[in-house]
């Protein structure tokens, strides 16, 4: 047993740590919160030549073949820093996606193109029912000659708007379980019937969008794995990009305790700096002890799943649920202890209890995945 | 021990509520009770000021001040009454908010005739639009610690200094500003209470964005600003003494009445929704919470009511406003956090959709809810109140 | 509009004040407490003495008159000096739904008893299934020559070992709905195939009981109301029953802060008082609120349940659900608060923790109550 | 990372497991493991003596104690596994514990030569029974600030004071005692650490029984008690340099481990339990609740481990302790709270029910949970320790 990082994911850790201080401090992450694409393409191409857009692909896809413990250092890092742009949605979700599912020709088709940032991809999936389970997939995909024909709507879809490339789940039939008869599907940008509209959101750093298919024709290699079989690589996708949102969350979290530990140390009120009232170090105390035990369950989590250990859906859930309240708790308290400047425009809490708030209902928040937990241990 | 109205009070309560469903247009209502902005933009205000002039032409301007000053008199629970009917109807905030709450009846105790004369009409008219000068930047819950500095230069001040946190200050013709006119004294003491022209030149106002993008809280700057003597309210720096009575007021206002109203719609949601495909109601934990949020929602009301009494009953306003301010603001919070478990992903939307058409409302919620636990005195310090001043506990 | 006591209540709460604090110090709470009655006669009879044990019964009745808001000042008083001995069982449970069922005869034959302390009864309700409402009640009456034949098991009956005569609440046909074909029952003492065995529960200064019965024949004249239509009277004693638990539940958790902030004020560490830290302090201030609302909501339903209301069962499930909620947490808080010191059987903190805890349960914890409070909002 | 034991400890852990699987007799077996009394009565002390000396045989006790001293020097991987396993069987407390983990580590680090001889191999084979005498009335969270006196009288001190809350005391033969040495000097300094026989004319032993009838702690009384000078441990007045080793021991072990224990036989009570009667298990509340706290007891054990990794590459036990010993208890709290929420009036009962067996170790949670918050620190205290030590946040 050794639970610590290796040197080697340390060193990632800190060079990922200077990387984003220079190139993305909250004064950039702010100005692309201003724009559609939220990220510029020298940022992009910066993210590529760091090797992180295919940092989990097999080398012959292009990728360094590193596991998602390793990615949780980089998506820490990138929580810290609230990295805006795609990188979830391209990397995690349709990167992600066309890594668990492809053929051996859709991975080298894609792949390579996704880490050398040429093409920007990812999932829809959930629909207007909110649901991040099979059940929620309602989206119908027809065979028709040729191809396949989808019809129907995907809400909150990450960064679908900038995607070369949409992986779309979809129903093939009604099967004898809800998992039995999803399948997925290719679905490249401006094919006739799709329409993609970005919906004003808490986290202007990374856009939701409706995405709506109004019978799409797709040929028959845009499908992604098995027909009707697509749901048990997704469900690890999925399961990938909780882990990925914890590790942010995590991430995020430390930087708003610090931020608020330094503050408490420097602010005086009463000829007391702030940090000296126990209604302040209690809080802190708090803060830290949330944070700890959400890395804690993060990082079993992502090494269950690297190892395939069978209790890493458990372990995913748990990591998910304990983030996601942790990080809207610690960005509260955060907020509370800095009093009135931490509610300003200006001062950059806002930003990581934005992109908490985003990251905690995504893909799940606490009590959807304690549902599941219970499912899990009630079995 | 009675919960309903005496026949006088009802009376009262079923001529003003009739007064507002006759008068009160619907372009007028407040989408949110708990957006406590005066206006959110120049054009809302005009209209908003023509409403508080159509009010104070049918006498329900300012009602507890005495009918010398413009108003009727009226006492306490008719004042209480006022409230509950002003705010049911979900009539706007008024324009001259602070200038009726806490200028007003400062100026009524403390004021000379001439300062009565000149101010109090055009506050019940909405002529004139205060702001209040407290919250300095570095002074925070520590409120008497202010550095804004006012030299006496024989017939008039001339103040210099930073104030934060002013409310309204963008629309405000006037200021009521608290400054520091002897710096050797203790902190409480060498205070005074001035009157402050926004127009004066040397007076600079700069918005504080909020996080969710309002635009409500100012920086005032004062460089050399002058302000004449006969502006001083009450004595030379004794302004301190002055300023309690209306901080009073400000933490017994406070404490949002608009929890009910959300909870009555999260039930409609809760039972609309098609989260997980049953109605989210369905789901034992979705009830559980919702009740108790109901029932907090109750306890506040009517502990509420109970410190009314005992203010009907002749005490003054007492500390017991920092236990509403408290569970009133932290359970705003809980309502909002609930918000977000019932509408999941749509809690983060801020734009109407089919499922959830209000969705924008609620965002503004969930990101906004702790302006209540630390706007007005934060919640640390309403338990430093509760604590030393209710149960007598030694200062730290 | 006004919320406050009426100078008779303000002098009744004198008055219970001065009685308990003389008659009922916690040295001889704890004395009962070692015995099966927790109740001494003479005790009793002073009860009787003060009017106490027929409050609420009919002047006719040989009772005083008086509302649930009177008894709830009493109530407060009990609580706080954490009052051994059957009086709930007997003047809320057994004399309460005598008062709301028995016919003239009936109430004359037992309640002036009741009221001058000569007979002590209670409630036969909840079963093995722990519920309190209708549907819980599956014991089963059925008619014989002359009377009834009552069997089956109830349990958490309050002291029902002291009772000359139990109410039994049990199902006389299966209704339309739950509440139909519940009827009661008046079963003396000592009938064959009656026993009661004392569980041995949290709290002693009160016990709980098993009581079986095993085919107990009752005569005609033993219906207590109506046949068959038993619930609607029973359902408003279990209402006064939970009002009348939160208000005990309010004294003493009111009796707890007292305790607390006097020691908070005398206890130093570290050179002050820790009643100076904010971490005591606050906590002290929570627990005020929690005290504040509890009261608020009891008086609001002791009133609702008086005037007949509307809205009296939410009002009284209301604060059930939170004076449950808020005595524990007090209870809770003042051990923690008094550091080791509160966790020993000597401090009398003990006594408080052990009927909070026994009051919560009973009638229906938080839980239970708010149920029933989205029941009836959702309707 | 790597969760998984290597296979040399895999090894060890099937061997010390395979031991207790043959050598634990059931009646041995602890009810409840978080009840930390070294045995409630006489008898079971006997046994749990005699259990001590065959562990002690085979050579499983004191393992991480040189082997020059009687241990089998286990690396601290090895004592992890051990405490799990050990834990895992339900055996119980050791009675020696505090000297194999408290005063065991301190004499070898501090102790002279002929202290280790005279004390070490009776701690080892329970012989000698030892109390930690540190905690006094006045003093609570602020240890150094004691006041039992030891006055040098030539060839030995006389000792005159009281301690509390001495866990064992009531079975123990000798105690290690912290005593002020000098009253003048500083509050951590002038504090001397000394051995004493509980036989010593002098030493009178109270119990203090806890609200839920446990004896397990007690208060000693020290009059003119007199003790010898070389059983003085470390030097003259700096005896909380060497009581600071000790203390972050004590820390470092608490948080109990009962939890997933405790989690599974509630899920089980669930899916049985007639509440209301469908299972419990069907309502959401129930399971939303059962799921959190199973989460937080693998938060725990997660974090448990972290911590065990940094003292694994070598670092010494830190303050880290502290997060586990906050978190630990106020965890066991809410599993109590939540036993009652789901065994309603049957947790309350002190008597086994056909609905609920188990129902007196129940309400012994119920009752009992806040000792794990008070007992070795407050809660309070740990949240200072976390945000001073850790956090690096000024001293109040």
């Amino acid at each position: 047993m050794d639970i610590g990082f290796s040197e080697e994911q340390e060193m990632l850790r800190a060079a990922a740590c200077k990387f984003l201080d220079d190139e993305c401090p909250t004064t950039f992450v702010r100005r692309q919160m201003e724009t559609e694409a939220a990220c510029t393409p020298e940022f992009w191409a910066q993210l590529a030549e760091q090797g992180w857009l295919g940092i989990n692909f097999a080398e012959e896809d292009g990728g360094s073949g590193l596991g998602l413990l390793d990615l949780v250092v980089l998506l820490e890092e990138m929580g810290r820093a609230v990295m805006p742009g795609p990188f979830f949605a391209t990397v995690l979700l349709g990167g992600g996606a066309i890594a668990a599912s492809g053929s051996p020709a859709q991975r080298r088709e894609y792949l390579p193109r996704i880490a050398d940032g040429s093409l920007k991809a990812t999932l829809a999936l959930t629909e207007p029912n909110a649901r991040w389970d099979a059940a929620g997939i309602t989206m119908t995909a027809r065979a028709a000659p040729g191809g396949f024909v989808l019809s129907g709507t995907k809400m909150f879809v990450p960064d679908a708007h900038l995607a070369d490339v949409l992986v779309v789940a979809a129903r093939t039939r009604d099967g004898s379980t809800m998992e039995d008869g999803v399948s997925l599907f290719l679905v490249p940008r401006g094919v006739p019937g799709l329409s993609i509209t970005v919906l004003p959101s808490v986290d202007a750093t990374r856009k939701l969008c409706e995405v709506r298919l109004d019978n799409v024709a797709v040929p028959e290699t845009a499908l992604l794995g098995e027909l009707h079989n697509g749901w048990s690589a997704l469900g690890r996708v999925i399961d990938r990009a909780a882990v990925a949102l914890s590790a942010e969350m995590c991430g995020g979290a430390q930087r708003v305790l610090d931020m608020t530990v330094e503050y408490a140390k420097l602010r005086t009120t009463f000829g007391k700096p702030i940090g000296s009232y126990q209604g302040v170090k209690h809080k802190c105390a708090d803060m830290l002890v949330e944070i700890e035990n959400a890395k804690s369950l993060t990082y079993y989590a992502a090494w269950a799943v690297d190892e395939g250990e069978a209790d890493a859906p458990l372990a995913v859930s748990m990591a998910k649920a304990y983030a996601s309240d942790a990080s809207r708790k610690v960005a509260a308290a955060g907020i509370q202890l800095h009093g009135g400047i931490g509610m300003t425009w200006e001062h950059d809490l806002q930003l990581y209890l934005k992109r908490a708030k985003a990251c905690e209902v995504a893909f799940g928040d606490a009590t959807w995945h304690r549902e599941r937990v219970a499912r899990l241990m009630g079995a | 021990m009675d919960f309903s109205d005496s026949p006088e009070h009802a009376a009262f309560r079923h001529e003003f509520r009739a007064w507002l469903d006759t008068n009160l247009d619907d372009d007028l209502k407040v989408e949110d009770a708990q957006d406590q902005r005066i206006a959110p933009d120049r054009e809302i205000l005009e209209r908003r000021i023509a409403w508080q002039k159509k009010m104070h032409a049918a006498g329900w301007v300012g009602i507890s001040w005495p009918k010398e000053y413009g108003g009727r008199g009226a006492n306490f629970m008719q004042q209480v009454i006022w409230d509950e009917e002003y705010f049911r109807a979900r009539a706007p905030i008024l324009p001259c908010q602070s200038g009726l709450n806490l200028l007003g009846p400062t100026l009524i105790h403390w004021g000379t005739e001439a300062q009565k004369k000149r101010y109090l009409p055009k506050i019940l008219s909405a002529d004139e639009i205060w702001c209040q000068g407290y919250s300095e930047p570095g002074a925070g819950s520590d409120l008497a610690s202010l550095r804004t500095r006012a030299v006496d230069r024989g017939d008039h001040f001339v103040v210099n200094g930073q104030k934060v946190w002013t409310s309204g200050a963008h629309f405000a013709d006037w200021c009521f500003l608290l400054v520091r006119t002897d710096p050797d004294a203790p902190k409480h003491h060498g205070i005074s209470y001035l009157l402050v022209d926004m127009k004066t030149p040397g007076v600079t106002v700069r918005p504080l964005v909020l996080l969710n993008g309002h635009r409500h809280f100012n920086e005032v700057f004062f460089e050399d600003v002058v302000v004449p003597k006969e502006n001083l309210v009450g004595k030379l720096n004794e302004g301190w003494k002055v300023t309690t009575t209306t901080l009073m007021f400000e933490r017994g206002g406070a404490g949002g009445r608009d929890h009910a109203a959300q909870i009555a719609r999260l039930v409609e949601l809760a039972k609309q929704f098609p989260n997980r495909q049953e109605p989210a109601w369905a789901q034992s934990h979705i009830r559980q919470q919702l009740a108790q949020l109901a029932i907090e929602t109750k306890a506040l009301q009517m502990t509420r009511l109970r410190g009314l009494t005992r203010r009907l009953r002749g005490e003054p306003p007492g500390p017991e406003g920092s236990i509403l301010k408290l569970f009133g603001s932290e359970l705003a919070g809980r309502i909002a956090d609930f918000s977000s478990t019932l509408l999941g992903p749509y809690a983060t939307l801020d734009t109407p959709t089919e499922a959830v058409p209000d969705a924008p409302r609620w965002l503004n919620r969930v990101t906004g809810a702790r302006q209540y636990t630390i706007a007005g005195g934060t919640s640390e310090i309403q338990r430093n109140i509760i604590g030393e001043r209710v149960l007598g506990l030694p200062k730290g």
